[in-house]
């Protein structure tokens, strides 16, 4: 696990929340924040009698990528599916506190380099959104990061990487929406409402939520690719996510936030207009808005890898 | 004196007025309009008689079970049911009816919670539950269906059938049905003109019916590579090198599950490293585990024939040819009936999971309150006693069979392998070991003669758990086969009753070996070795030819 | 229904010190656990405190912890885990590997 | 006192807030909003006191025709930009204005949820919920009181999208029937597989997972219980004072989410939060140099 080029061969998808963290920032600059060690797990759950982790589900630290601090934010699945409590949404909160205070340090220290030094959060999503065992606690605290989102605008990136097994749902799904870039691979899924809601809601024949295929279809990287929804689309290793990241981090400011699909007015108006379009186009599958915005043989996106899928996709 | 005249053909005689009485609802050759099938069945089945649903583990005639359950119960009532399977609900809900009150079958799977309370209610009189080849073979002697709905992909308007790679149990119905004069009516996805292949002859077959909706069929045998934990592949390196490698296992059987798709997915790599390709696993008789396509890509597999299909993997199989039994029309025919003789007869070694094994070494998979019955793993997990051919991983277990000469004497004689794969503790701590089988409570609760016992003790040869393999064959007494149990069952009740020193010397008389006697770097039993970690890296194995079911795609 | 501690002590006989000032391994995943490994004075004892949501299984605890030490004489270590309905296996497995690799990384 | 239960009456809780008659619904400043879109969400301009304020609705009564799964005060995907719509329109028109003269944002929650359909998934709803809390939170750092004041249900997401933005919450109190939870306990029980009378038993003394807007008042997530309907009006301009006063006073974290964390801690409802943020910057301040 530590022998960190081995960890960006792995694949992002089936690592664990601190394998993530160490492997997309540089080799060697990851220290973990409020770690294991400080037994800070929830004092919510033993009561419940649900087992604890010491981190909470949410690995926090700091790397650097170039000369960029770069504040981590890195959610483990495997412990109650990523959901988010108390402590794991206070250490989201810590990571972008931590950010702001290094961008006016920055700012006051090195001026001239504040480009070059710019730090950022990412966060690698692996969540459901709320933790049920602490619901109140859990939506409180998300309603917390997104005013630090908010915050952070005009000063410093917030990333996001979602290409692991849970995906990226719930409240954390609109969390994400709110960041200025997204990463996904095409194993990652981002939405709002988990599939077993949406066939809760409609129906198994309208939305069978075992047919996983339909699952990707609908919330998968390929298709929030074409939708403009993810930024960027990277193959499934540590390393990949980690390379993109450095391509982000190494474009001017001004250049990142460009890649925003919410957060203005003008956005706002777009996203509206693309509501009143799905309304036109009554698609009764994702497919059918792939075919729309122009792209061919649409059966076949899901069988192509991602190289051979970036080549021909049509995106929004 | 003077008597009637014995009529000797009253089979055929019934026969043909059943054939009458169907005449209207038969169009063009034999075909008959789905709508029409509830009319056809009260026309042809009678009351009392022995009928057969076809079904197995995978395929359903789902569509005529659905009918069965729908005709007038004034005209059809008390029947037989000797099939293979009561998998769907519709096999139980003609008896919840009262269209059906006995039964003779095989396997009950997802119905068994039902069967179990339905026979304790009296709702159902249970004749016996077999193994698949043991029912095949009462279809030829006492249990012979007069009727049977069987299933198929397509078929002409003459009843020529075509199966598919699914052909499984068509033939040995449509075979002891038909040549008893009885009836036989198929279900099939499409009426063509030509079918591809004959798998059932017209002959056979009195109609064919083109169902509303494709056959039901359950993916069985596909298992994610992303859900194998540690310690299935400890287990799998294990085998691989404490059995494969060391009785130079050529031709197997693996039974379903994470653990067999564990070791089919270390061959290309773990088991490449110990220098094995070639010397082992090269002959499989074993459905299309989407698992096994690494190995089969990377050359291990020289021949493969299969019980069934699997869904997805038709075009996978259909392009290796080499590999496994294709037709003429280039797919694949499958036969349980053959796939379990071979199991019988033919193959060295036979590997799969169980539920509980007991302290003596009697494995099942019953539980309490559900009968569950057994499908085909009781005909591979036993040790055919007329087999005479040999080969080595057969005679070196038999020469090191432990009660040989008080059985044999000192003539030379060989022993089928036979091995269960389990781990000692199951979720939530549900222990693998137990003094005493759920299958014996089973048995009183539901009034059955017998324990349905999966495999018996007397031929089980090797369990393998994370503690290490129990050669069990070498022991010369069941005192002795009692303590290697316990040396592998870890901390289950069983296993704390573990005496060290008889354990240690287990060890050196070569019964029980740990990882560390194996020379297995425990450290390595990690995801990492898998050749595949992702079911769609079956997919890129297979270069595209492997067609997931949705239920599996992570994309 | 709460979570619950249990504390053990160990002798082992021929006392080799974790090499490491501390360590952490595992994910609390269902049937998994994490494990903390912390350089103590303990004059060649081990303390092992568990918290885990399962009852009924303390002695089993206390043989596959007892063995895992016998294994690997470990010592002078505060081991503390997090479980959550790991088996028997998977402890052994977890413990070997974080002790195995702590020993490798300290060379 | 018979108890006015206000669940599924949006419309009739803006004439009880906002001064009589002065309610103009789809009317900010110049801008006139369309009223064929989002008919889930009732917007408009008003006075409170005479003073200017924004309101943002839920209307339970209206049906979305355009997407099936919006109904009953669902927000879906033209709701919750038309919601967003409405601040930024807000902020754009009071951007030179002084803080303590740009007008409130007054929103009155009565919404089940997000919608929640394949439709929705496949366009994102979760940007559309997003862009609504990033909207309201940039009024809120830009000086415009956000208060809201929860009537009915509040329930998880499309509370954290239609109110938990805001610098301080108000909810009328249990007696009205209201609700604020992420899932009802019967869920959790099913979820959690643990008792539902150990569940009840349980969140009497542990308010993170119980439902109820006295839970989230532990909590820190609700200001003020509001006891009366008619009280409802002083209430809400009594708040709008206090926010405003905290805004002249340049304190921004003193209210909005994070002030809510603050007053979680207050109130003995949420005892890690501050620890947690306040280890990282302890453990971050011995290693920061390696980072600069």
């Amino acid at each position: 696990m530590s022998d960190w080029k081995s960890l960006e061969a792995k694949s992002f998808y089936g690592a664990s929340a601190r394998e993530r963290a160490i492997g997309i920032v540089d080799e060697g600059t990851f220290t973990e924040l409020a770690g294991p060690q400080n037994r800070m797990s929830s004092p919510h759950l033993p009561v419940l009698g649900e087992a604890v982790e010491w981190d909470d589900g949410c690995v926090t630290g700091v790397g650097l990528i170039g000369k960029h601090p770069v504040f981590v934010i890195s959610q483990e699945g495997r412990f109650i599916g990523g959901a988010v409590g108390e402590v794991h949404g206070a250490k989201m909160v810590g990571a972008f506190v931590l950010a702001r205070q290094m961008y006016d340090r920055i700012k006051e220290e090195h001026p001239d380099e504040l480009a070059e030094r710019l730090p950022a959060v990412v966060i690698s999503f692996e969540t459901g959104g709320v933790r049920l065992h602490e619901a109140n606690a859990g939506l409180l605290a998300h309603a917390e990061v997104m005013d630090q989102i908010q915050e952070s605008k005009g000063k410093f990136p917030v990333i996001s990487l979602i290409g692991s097994k849970v995906g990226c749902f719930g409240g954390m799904g609109f969390v994400a929406a709110a960041t200025d870039v997204i990463v996904m691979s095409d194993l990652g899924r981002l939405g709002l409402t988990g599939p077993e809601v949406i066939e809760q809601e409609m129906g198994k024949d309208e939305f069978d939520s075992a047919d996983r295929s339909l699952v990707y279809r609908t919330t998968g990287g390929k298709h929030k690719y074409i939708m403009r929804d993810a930024n960027y689309l990277v193959e499934d290793t540590l390393g990949d996510f980690h390379d993109q990241l450095t391509a982000i981090m190494d474009a001017p400011y001004d250049e990142i936030v460009k890649c925003r699909r919410i957060g203005s007015e003008e956005l706002v108006d777009e996203q509206l207009a693309l509501a009143e379009l799905s309304v036109e186009m009554a698609p009764k599958d994702a497919r059918d808005v792939w075919a729309y915005f122009g792209n061919e043989d649409v059966d076949q996106i899901p069988e192509m890898t991602t190289a051979e899928f970036l080549a021909v996709a049509k995106r929004r | 004196m003077t008597t009637e005249p014995k009529i000797w053909n009253t089979l055929e005689r019934d026969y043909r007025e059943r054939l009458e009485a169907a005449r209207p609802y038969v169009m063009d050759g034999k075909v008959v309009e789905a709508g029409d099938t509830v009319k056809l069945l009260e026309a042809v089945v009678r009351p009392g008689d022995k009928v057969n649903i076809e079904g197995d583990n995978q395929k359903q005639a789902d569509f005529l079970a659905q009918c069965l359950c729908e005709v007038d119960t004034d005209k059809v009532h008390d029947l037989h049911m000797v099939q293979s399977v009561l998998s769907i609900p519709a096999h139980l809900d003609i008896f919840d009816k009262g269209i059906a009150k006995k039964v003779d079958f095989s396997f009950s799977g997802p119905q068994a919670g039902r069967l179990a309370e339905y026979v304790r209610d009296g709702k159902i009189e249970l004749g016996a539950i077999h193994t698949y080849l043991e029912l095949y073979g009462r279809y030829f002697v006492d249990l012979t269906p007069r009727v049977a709905l069987c299933v198929g992909v397509s078929a002409d308007k003459n009843g020529n059938i075509y199966t598919g790679f699914n052909t499984e149990d068509t033939p040995v119905i449509a075979e002891a049905v038909k040549f008893r004069q009885g009836i036989v009516i198929v279900q099939v996805n499409e009426i063509v003109d030509e079918v591809p292949r004959v798998d059932i002859p017209g002959d056979w077959v009195d109609f064919v019916i083109q169902a509303p909706r494709p056959f039901y069929i359950e993916p069985l045998f596909t298992r994610d590579p992303a859900l194998i934990t540690d310690s299935q592949i400890l287990r799998a390196m294990m085998v691989i090198k404490g059995i494969y490698g060391e009785y130079g296992i050529q031709r197997l059987n693996h039974g379903i599950g994470f653990d067999t798709a564990a070791i089919e997915l270390l061959l290309p790599t773990y088991g490449e490293e110990l220098g094995l390709k070639g010397k082992i696993c090269s002959y499989f008789v074993t459905n299309p585990h989407p698992t096994l396509i690494p190995a089969i890509e990377s050359g291990w597999v020289k021949s493969m024939h299969c019980f069934g299909g699997e869904a997805g993997m038709a075009e996978y199989v259909q392009a290796r040819s080499d590999v496994f039994f294709i037709g003429p029309d280039g797919s694949m025919r499958s036969n349980r009936d053959f796939a379990q003789t071979a199991g019988h007869y033919a193959l060295d070694l036979f590997i799969g999971g169980t539920l509980q094994i007991d302290k003596y070494g009697n494995s099942s998979t019953a539980t309490a309150s559900r009968i569950a019955g057994f499908g085909g793993a009781p005909n591979m997990g036993c040790d055919a006693k007329g087999r005479r051919h040999a080969t080595p991983g057969w005679m070196k277990c038999g020469e090191e069979y432990g009660m040989h000469d008080e059985l044999v004497g000192d003539l030379p004689r060989g022993k089928r392998l036979v091995v269960q794969l389990q781990e000692t503790f199951r979720e939530k701590m549900a222990p693998g070991f137990v003094d005493k089988l759920d299958a014996v409570a089973l048995a009183e609760n539901a009034g059955l003669d017998l324990p349905p016992v999966m495999i018996y003790s007397d031929d089980l040869t090797h369990v393998v758990t994370e503690e290490g393999i129990a050669y069990l064959h070498k022991c010369t007494s069941m005192a002795d086969r009692m303590a290697a149990i316990r040396a592998v069952a870890g901390f289950t009740e069983v296993g704390m009753a573990e005496d060290p020193a008889e354990t240690a010397s287990l060890r050196e008389r070569g019964i029980f070996k740990t990882p560390a006697d194996l020379g297995i770097d425990v450290r390595r039993a990690n995801r990492d070795l898998l050749a595949a970690k992702s079911v769609k890296d079956l997919v890129n194995w297979s270069g595209g030819l492997y067609n997931p079911p949705a239920k599996f795609r992570n994309w | 229904m709460a979570l619950r501690e249990l504390n053990f002590t160990f002798t082992p006989e021929d006392p080799r010190p974790f090499p490491l000032g501390w360590s952490h391994r595992g994910v609390v995943g269902s049937g998994d656990m994490e494990v903390m490994f912390e350089q103590a004075d303990l004059g060649g004892q081990v303390q092992v405190k568990v918290c885990t949501p399962v009852v009924g299984f303390d002695e089993v605890w206390e043989r596959v912890l007892d063995r895992c030490i016998k294994e690997s004489q470990v010592s002078d270590v505060s081991i503390e885990i997090n479980d959550n309905n790991a088996t028997p296996v998977v402890v052994a497995m977890r413990m070997r590997q974080a002790i195995e690799e702590a020993r490798k990384e300290a060379e | 006192m018979t108890v006015e239960v206000m669940i599924g009456r949006g419309r009739d809780a803006i004439d009880m807030v906002v001064d009589p008659g002065s309610f103009h619904e789809n009317q900010v400043g110049d801008v006139t909003f369309p009223d064929d879109i989002g008919p889930g969400a009732v917007v408009g301009e008003a006075a409170i006191d005479g003073r200017d304020v924004v309101v943002i609705a839920n209307d339970a009564q209206a049906f979305n025709d355009k997407f099936p799964v919006v109904y009953f005060g669902v927000i879906g995907l033209e709701e919750a930009y038309k919601m967003a719509k409405v601040v930024y329109t807000t902020i754009k028109q009071d951007a030179d204005k002084p803080v303590g003269e740009k007008r409130p944002l007054v929103l009155i929650v009565d919404t089940p949820g997000n919608g929640p359909g394949k439709i929705e998934e496949i366009f994102g709803m979760n940007k559309a919920t997003g862009s609504y809390q990033l909207a309201l939170a940039e009024a809120r750092k830009s000086g415009h009181p956000v208060i809201a004041l929860v009537i009915g249900r509040a329930i998880s997401g499309a509370f954290l999208c239609h109110g938990l933005q805001a610098d301080h919450i108000l909810s009328l109190s249990p007696e009205f029937g209201t609700m604020i939870h992420v899932m009802p306990i019967t869920s959790i029980s099913r979820i959690t597989k643990m008792d539902i009378e150990r569940l009840e038993e349980l969140s009497k003394e542990n308010p993170v997972f119980a439902a109820g807007p006295q839970f989230f008042y532990q909590l820190g997530g609700v200001d003020e219980l509001v006891e009366n309907v008619e009280d409802m009006r002083p209430v809400v301009a009594r708040h709008i004072t206090e926010v405003e006063a905290a805004k002249l006073a340049g304190d921004g974290d003193a209210t909005g989410p994070m002030g809510h964390g603050t007053l979680g801690e207050e109130r003995g409802g949420r005892m890690m939060r501050r620890k947690v943020i306040e280890r990282m910057e302890d453990e971050f301040a011995s290693v920061a140099q390696r980072y600069l």
